[in-house]
């Protein structure tokens, strides 16, 4: 963890409509100590502007060691991802990361389930990526699976509408078996990820992850306690430092208050409060 | 001009390597930040308020952005003095910096019994005493507020230790030079201000505050002239050492917080621009010396009150 | 629903046609600002602080840009009300708008006086009493921070005029709270809040206060937390309308004001950034009502204190 | 007056070592309605963010109304000048303006003369331009002057070294008898232009003219005043509204403090009081 000064290498619309847009980042310290369900923050402001003044949290889809890169998929909400958006390549950017408790090792299981949310995806993806990488020189998914391990990987996978629903290639190719849903039916399923999932469970599962809305996690971890499968959240909570310091990014968990900066943002599901 | 500048300075009888700081609540105990920057390289360090007992501190959200600062309802969570001496003491006193305790009570024996705990221990620089408080006796207004209820509070922590004492001012006040010159009869050493305005907002989709807590605490640089107008009028009536702090993200904040009339400086929210600004501040203020061929910080304390002399035309000699 | 929502309100008996009005000091006499859009479009104008001898105001500099923020250090500096009467107010008259009176005195008969003359012209709404001017008699402490003082003022401005009367409330206050109440039980129809924050800037380069008169009041986006907290605790203690201003630039700041609890909202400083400002505010919450399906503005005012009301279990039937 | 969105045709640097630039702006309506002296005010921000607050005043350098164009030079000396000079060709900015009472009518005046000190040179050259277009269908002055009045000036033009003294060749083409001082002495006279001029002086003026920092022009004031010689100053203030509302902006003046937005930038000489 540390600041790194990140060079933009790319930047690209994921669809006007949708907001969505895909941030390469050169961040050769960040991409070396990453690992799944860790973020980053960035500040999205010009240098001599005091507002806004927080940096902007923001979960690593991607990263790439070797190649010192990381990417992320963030959607437009206010100004600070605004002007993140504006961006150019060759521009620099003001990072700290990785930060946080990311996952935890999949070892035990072989059969996972994971609920993503909107731009909860990036944080679910980055965990399939390295596990399919354990064994390929290069740790791009295409094709099939090439993992050492031979772990099953089911996504159920929702979004506001059906451009919404993106990298579903790069999901096909690391191997995982997708069920999208859209909340106007334009795509998979219409209705949310829970409901969609209903049909398909108890299943034959093992552990699940999941990260997107409140609401979505609140919903899948009673319906996953229902069946008595464990799993982890991964939260979002405004954040000041990013490091543990303020206590500002506190969830209600079973241990009372927790950091989601660094005693998260990922927590096993049992012990996430939603009040 | 052939040696460099120091920057050595004193906060009475605390010295500190420089004048930069970080304020209490912002940094933690130290060990999060540790893994950025080696904080020997600070001034000091303002460690989280410290409560008699633990705190679980407010319901979430705790923070808000607004322009140009930070709203937090921390609420003071925090493991209790006891478990702070036998958990974290060690390892800050270690750091190579000074370390300044902040403590905050419900009563004013609270207060007193927090100095007398901390007085027995080695390695404090001095304690910071939050009066920004509620108190719970008098129906929830804060200590620091009336310079009764705030000289009461220092009196006790004053009857309580022997280690230098700086008192944390509340800016929600009417009058914050009575306040300063009450706690400063009482036995205050040094003053610390200023703490957060009290703040709140509300998001118009929900319809509803943004903090769990309903009021926050304002920090950041949108509070930096209100601070810079205490401090100013504090140094003007009352004569103890100030250590300044409100919306400092870099060494010219610093600057103006010293040409104010504070002799050290905190930084707090600035740290969540940028984790490594104590730093920064540190080096522009040496190049700042070095450029105006200062030979002290010291020497900038309070310069600013210089020119309004020279314009009432008390012209020093 | 097909009827467009109104933004009618009610200040007490003053009738807006929507609730966005301009601030006061910051709208000149409307003269300015009228080459660029129909004044007739706004709720209605806060005339510049008016004194009962005209006044030439503070040395400059007089203004210091600060972070998301504003120190202005004028001074009243205005022709007087009698030229006022003579030479500015028969062509506000015919504005087309709500025009409200800012009133500034240095000794409670000052105020009372000025009420005096004022009540006997036609054209307008009410007076605006503004509080925060120093006491000379009482050794410079405005009127405004003390509840005896400031109920003083309104006192005799009542019984000088059966005109409404907005109070306008100082910030740099302990209680607000307390201030609100003693005004309104002497008379206040409404509380304006909040006029500036006490503050200063400093340039490190010169080593002097940016501004002439060293102190200034802020404005802005900045103090926006502070308002909208010491709007919601009058809100909740004080049953009179309120009008609301401190730092909005948008139609989402009005709607945090509304929320808080103010009938009406004031723009000064966003003039600056966008002199267009008022009329998108205007627009936009007319478009927030029709989204939300809500007929009329009002039904937004206070909004926010109903989640708290659910929380506390205190759910409306 | 009034608020204008205005897209930037051209931006360039003066030298990367002055800091100066020279902005080219589409703002039709502005350039319409412009007369020499007068000044725009600018949001030098993100539309999103809240700091800096305030528009930043800058004098209009020339103006075009047959193209809807105006001409800017600015210096960067703080964040929202650092801001202004990092925009792009296409960008669009939010104005204000023309704003303020320029220089008065030069019509019963021969033999001007002109002090410029840095940035206070493009309000000079405005007025030299409008002169100099009467009778000029396109109004650039290239060539001779070929104005319908055989008016002569004589500029003075001070700064602090060779490369900020900017576009000569302009005034030079305006048939403008030119004299340079630099504080460095790196081109014409080694010192302040107050000092180049006195060697000239008091010569055969009618009136003069000043723009520049504020110890300049009291000097200018001082030594023109020895002479007789009436004149007008360009005032600088900071300023909030622009407009002539707030008051922030006034500077003092024999009949007390006046506005330097609205009833300056530019002063009769003998009103101004430097304290
Ligand atoms: C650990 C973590 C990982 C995240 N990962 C991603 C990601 O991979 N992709 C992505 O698009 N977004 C992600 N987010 C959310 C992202 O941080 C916010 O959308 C962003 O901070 C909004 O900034 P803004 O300036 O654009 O919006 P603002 O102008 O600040 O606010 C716009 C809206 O977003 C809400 N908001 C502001 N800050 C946050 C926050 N920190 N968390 C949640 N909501 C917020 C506000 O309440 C408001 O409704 C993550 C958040 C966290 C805490
Ligand atoms: C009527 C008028 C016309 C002007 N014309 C020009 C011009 O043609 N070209 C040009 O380069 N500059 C001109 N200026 C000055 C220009 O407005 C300032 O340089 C600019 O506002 C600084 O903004 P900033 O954000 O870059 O600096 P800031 O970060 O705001 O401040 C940097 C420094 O500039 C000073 N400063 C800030 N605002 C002003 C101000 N309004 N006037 C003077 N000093 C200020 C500050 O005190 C500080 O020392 C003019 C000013 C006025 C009032
Ligand atoms: C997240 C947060 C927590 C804080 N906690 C404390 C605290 O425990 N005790 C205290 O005296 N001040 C506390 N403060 C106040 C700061 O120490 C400081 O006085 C204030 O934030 C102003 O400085 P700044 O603008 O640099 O942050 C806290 C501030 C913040 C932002
Ligand atoms: C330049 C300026 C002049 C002001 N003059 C007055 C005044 O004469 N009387 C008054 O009651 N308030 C005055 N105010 C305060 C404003 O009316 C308003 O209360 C305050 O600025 C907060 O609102 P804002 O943040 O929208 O500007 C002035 C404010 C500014 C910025
Ligand atoms: S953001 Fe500061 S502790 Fe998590
Ligand atoms: S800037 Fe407002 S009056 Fe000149």
């Amino acid at each position: 963890m540390q600041p790194e000064s990140a060079g933009v290498i790319s930047l690209s619309s994921l669809g006007q409509a949708t907001g969505f847009y895909h941030l390469v980042l050169a961040a050769p310290q960040i991409a070396k100590e990453s690992s799944p369900g860790q973020f980053v923050m960035i500040r999205c402001a010009d240098e001599q502007t005091l507002d806004p003044l927080l940096l902007r949290p923001l979960n690593i889809f991607r990263f790439h060691p070797a190649e010192g890169r990381i990417e992320i998929i963030f959607r437009v909400v206010g100004r600070g991802t605004a002007w993140l958006a504006r961006r150019k390549p060759g521009d620099s950017l003001s990072l700290l990361g990785p930060l946080g408790n990311g996952f935890s090792s999949l070892e035990k299981y072989r059969r996972l389930l994971l609920f993503a949310g909107g731009t909860g995806m990036p944080a679910l993806f980055s965990l399939v990526e390295e596990e399919r990488k354990v064994g390929s020189p290069l740790g791009s998914p295409t094709g099939a699976p090439r993992g050492g391990h031979n772990r099953e990987f089911t996504l159920f996978y929702g979004a506001r509408t059906k451009d919404e629903l993106v990298f579903l290639d790069l999901w096909q190719a690391a191997g995982v078996t997708v069920y999208t849903a859209t909340d106007d039916g334009s795509a998979g399923f219409h209705g949310t990820v829970t409901k969609a999932a209903a049909g398909f469970l108890p299943g034959n599962y093992d552990f699940y992850c999941a990260c997107g809305p409140r609401p979505m996690l609140r919903t899948v971890q009673e319906m996953m306690a229902g069946y008595g499968i464990p799993g982890e959240l991964c939260l979002e909570e405004a954040m000041a430092c990013g490091v543990g310091a303020c206590l500002g990014c506190v969830c209600e968990t079973v241990h009372g208050y927790r950091r989601v900066c660094t005693d998260g943002p990922v927590f096993p599901a049992g012990e996430v409060k939603f009040s | 001009m052939t040696t460099t500048p120091s920057l050595e300075t004193k906060v009475g009888r605390v010295t500190l390597k420089n004048p930069v700081l970080v304020a209490s609540g912002t940094f933690g105990f130290a060990c999060e930040y540790e893994k950025l920057f080696p904080i020997s390289a600070l001034g000091g360090v303002m460690v989280t308020g410290l409560t008699l007992e633990p705190r679980a501190g407010n319901p979430p959200p705790r923070l808000a952005e607004t322009p140009a600062g930070l709203l937090n309802s921390i609420g003071l969570q925090n493991p209790g003095v006891h478990r702070f001496i036998k958990e974290e003491l060690p390892r800050l006193r270690d750091l190579g910096t000074e370390i300044i305790v902040n403590i905050s009570g419900f009563t004013p024996e609270e207060y007193g019994r927090l100095a007398e705990i901390l007085d027995k221990e080695p390695g404090l620089a001095a304690l910071e005493v939050n009066i920004s408080c509620p108190n719970v006796k008098e129906g929830g207004m804060t200590f620091g507020v009336l310079p009764e209820s705030a000289a009461a509070v220092t009196r006790l922590v004053r009857q309580n230790t022997s280690l230098p004492l700086w008192v944390k001012l509340s800016p929600n006040v009417t009058d914050i030079v009575a306040i300063a010159q009450a706690v400063v009869d009482a036995g205050a050493d040094a003053l610390s201000l200023i703490n957060t305005l009290s703040g709140m907002a509300i998001d118009p989709d929900k319809r509803r505050p943004v903090l769990g807590n309903i009021f926050g605490g304002l920090s950041g640089p949108a509070v930096k002239p209100v601070a810079l107008r205490m401090i100013w009028q504090v140094y003007q009536e009352v004569p103890v050492p100030l250590v300044g702090m409100g919306g400092i993200t870099n060494y010219r904040d610093a600057l103006e917080f010293i040409m104010a009339g504070t002799t050290a400086v905190a930084v707090g929210t600035g740290l969540f621009l940028d984790p490594l600004s104590p730093l920064k501040i540190i080096e522009g203020l040496q190049d700042f010396l070095a450029k105006h061929e200062e030979e002290t910080i010291t020497n900038l304390i309070g310069a600013a009150h210089n020119s309004e002399k020279e314009m009432r035309g008390e012209k020093r000699e």
